[in-house]
């Protein structure tokens, strides 16, 4: 039981750190603010939500697991209206999007694009 | 830290000097947990991150967001700064190893406070017994100062008449609505968990991180997280002006008075043990009712101060006609 | 596995921090204190199990909500900041080539 | 190399302090000045904790089995400090903004300027 809980709990925590890595390529390397926040936004809560489940298993304290819960509730309600705002504000302000550029520059856009998905 | 520290004095774009200055908040934070000081760190999130952020913004809003290039030469400063910098590594050299024991620091008043304090005050966070029972009129004079600071920022910046248009703010609310829909109902189910959590942390102070001080911050930003969805005069209904202002007075009175019921019971000034028959037990009402009064003052000098800068953004704003 | 990922938060907020200070629109650096902020409350929750010492979560509580107060500050004043400045954030805003 | 390792803390608080400075010195714009004190603050803030922090030690919250607790005195030293910074920079804030409405402007120089260009006339007046 030992054993399989601190698999489990690695298992998760290795996601988790990978998307944030991912996450963190992402926002650097993306073409434009909308891409960028995609990347962000998504790896973000599914990270935290890895992450804390690894902590979950690691810990049999109740107080700390009920903790980890709160703060996890709070991560899945809290980030995606922040995406949200960010993206409607960012839309309203007219921020262009990324649609009618050049070729070339669509094609080093999604160069980097491939490359970090790959990574 | 020195990187973004480079990077702020390099951007000439005032708005993402003060995110940078956010970021720096939150990295020094992670560094007081780091450094074993969660109490520091707790007050460093709430405080450097999220407050200063925001009235800093709200300057820079107000002030216009681009420097000019600098017309005198920087070489004296940058002189003065490297010898300054060079003398204090002299310096140095003379301190003890970063986390050796039998630093000068570690044996003075420390020991008696870390072993002490549970047999004295009864309360496991050595941080708070410090900080309400040991060094209470310090804790005392801080909070002073804070009362100051905020009828300060009053002074300086109070609207006396009312703007004259007030339909144009309204309107400007308005439209603010109907943007953040979505916003707003997120926040209005948070709000109440933000306050009970903020109440958990000034009775929790005792026995894990927190107190009065981070308290009260987090009790004001919930206040200023309604006053920045639903307008000003709607945050004002919740909470007056006079109510606010009030409430600061009261914190540092009921901080004074317990000094004060403590002479009467014939100990010293902010001597908690004689404020019951058992001393311990008197430690611990007095840490409480003292943290009570440090929330108070904290958390509406907080307001007071939020307030009164968006107060002047509004006016502003009503007064010119165009949103600043 | 929990300095494994303690790691990789630290990579990736070093990253949100590039992003931020050469971000060339507002959002941008917005989006990546966002993001650097969600990941100090990862940060210190793994923190706090490396110390040995769980208890410390309210702190990671306290800083998942005031990031979320201070992003929606920073939107609600930029609004404010593009009504009128919205010559120079034109500029601003363009993308990077 | 022991004496990097045990001291390069100090240093780097150090760097950052010259860093605040450098900036509360040579820069014009009062906002950013700000900056630089908050940046200089903090690392006095810094320089307190590293100076509290003792190897092998834990928080200072008691507990069952625990013998090494880290120094509580700096943090609440700098506890206090933290909130007191906060307030002392919503007041240059504060006053900041009614510089801007005084004289238009939140660069040092052309505040000078404008105060010698005020003094100018007000002799003017006089004579």
């Amino acid at each position: 039981m030992e054993g399989v809980l601190s698999l489990l709990s690695a298992f998760f925590l290795l996601i988790g750190s990978f998307l944030c890595l991912s996450g963190g390529v992402g926002i650097l390397r993306f073409p434009d603010f909308y891409t960028r926040m995609h990347a962000a936004g998504v790896t973000d809560t599914l990270a935290a939500t890895m992450i804390l489940i690894g902590l979950m298993l690691q810990n049999p304290e109740m107080l700390v697991i009920i903790k980890l819960i709160l703060i996890l509730l709070m991560t899945l309600f809290i980030s995606p209206a922040a995406s949200h705002a960010l993206g409607q504000a960012a839309a309203l302000n007219n921020l262009p999007p990324l649609v009618n550029v050049q070729i070339k520059d669509l094609e080093k856009g999604s160069a980097s694009g491939d490359k970090t998905s790959k990574s | 830290m020195v990187g973004i520290a480079l990077a702020v004095n390099q951007i000439k774009d005032m708005f993402a000097v003060v995110m940078l200055a956010g970021i720096y908040g939150l990295v020094s934070a992670s560094f007081f947990v780091a450094m074993d000081a969660v109490d520091v760190a707790f007050t460093e999130a709430s405080v450097g991150a999220g407050i200063s952020t925001l009235l800093m913004l709200t300057t820079v809003a107000m002030t216009g967001r681009t420097e000019h290039e600098a017309s005198h030469k920087p070489l004296l400063a940058l002189i003065v700064v490297a010898i300054t910098g060079g003398l204090l590594i002299y310096g140095t050299f003379d301190m003890p190893y970063f986390g050796s024991a039998d630093a000068a620091v570690h044996n003075h008043v420390a020991p008696r406070y870390i072993y002490d304090s549970m047999k004295e005050i009864g309360v496991p966070n050595m941080v708070t017994s410090v900080l309400a029972s040991y060094r209470g009129f310090d804790t005392f004079g801080e909070v002073t100062v804070i009362f100051t600071a905020g009828i300060g920022v009053l002074a300086l910046l109070s609207v006396v008449q009312r703007p004259k248009n007030d339909a144009a703010i309204e309107a400007i609310n308005d439209s603010m609505h109907e943007k953040h829909l979505i916003l707003r109902v997120a926040i209005k189910t948070m709000i109440p968990f933000i306050l009970l959590y903020a109440f958990y942390v000034q009775f929790h102070g005792d026995y894990g991180p927190g107190g009065g001080f981070q308290a009260g911050v987090i009790f004001a930003a919930a206040i200023i997280m309604y006053a920045m969805l639903f307008g000003l005069s709607a945050a004002r209904r919740v909470i007056t002006q006079p109510a606010v202002q009030l409430l600061s007075a009261l914190g540092v009175l009921v901080y004074g008075s317990v000094g004060v019921v403590s002479m009467l019971n014939g100990g010293s000034f902010l001597d908690y043990s004689v404020l019951t028959a058992d001393p311990i037990a008197g430690q611990h009402l007095g840490i409480l009712l003292i943290e009570l009064g440090v929330g108070l003052t904290v958390a509406s000098v907080m307001i007071i101060i939020f307030f009164s800068f968006s107060a002047r953004r509004e006016y502003q704003q009503a007064n010119k006609g165009e949103s600043l | 596995m929990v300095i494994a990922a303690t790691l990789a938060i630290l990579v990736a907020m070093i990253l949100a921090v590039i992003r931020a200070v050469v971000g060339p629109s507002l959002y941008d650096r917005i989006l990546a204190v966002n993001m650097f902020g969600t990941k100090t409350v990862l940060l210190i929750s793994l923190l706090g199990f490396m110390m040995g010492r769980p208890e410390f979560l309210d702190i990671a509580m306290v800083y998942a909500l005031i990031n979320f107060i201070s992003v929606i500050g920073v939107l609600r004043l930029s609004d404010a900041f593009n009504a009128k400045h919205n010559g120079q954030v034109a500029d601003l805003v363009k993308r990077d080539p | 190399m022991t004496m990097i390792l045990g001291l390069y803390n100090y240093w780097v608080v150090i760097v950052l302090m010259m860093i605040g400075f450098y900036i509360i010195i040579a820069h014009g714009h009062l906002i950013k000045k700000i900056v630089g004190l908050n940046i200089f603050q903090t690392s006095v803030f810094i320089f307190y904790i590293s100076v509290g922090k003792v190897e092998g030690a834990t928080a200072p919250i008691w507990q069952e089995g625990i013998i090494l607790y880290s120094n509580p005195l700096p943090h609440v030293l700098i506890l206090t400090a933290i909130v007191v910074g906060i307030a002392t920079t919503a007041l240059g804030l504060a006053l900041i903004i009614r510089i801007k409405e005084a004289y238009g402007s939140v660069d040092e120089d052309e505040i000078q300027t404008m105060d010698n260009q005020a003094m100018v006339n007000q002799d003017k007046e006089h004579q």
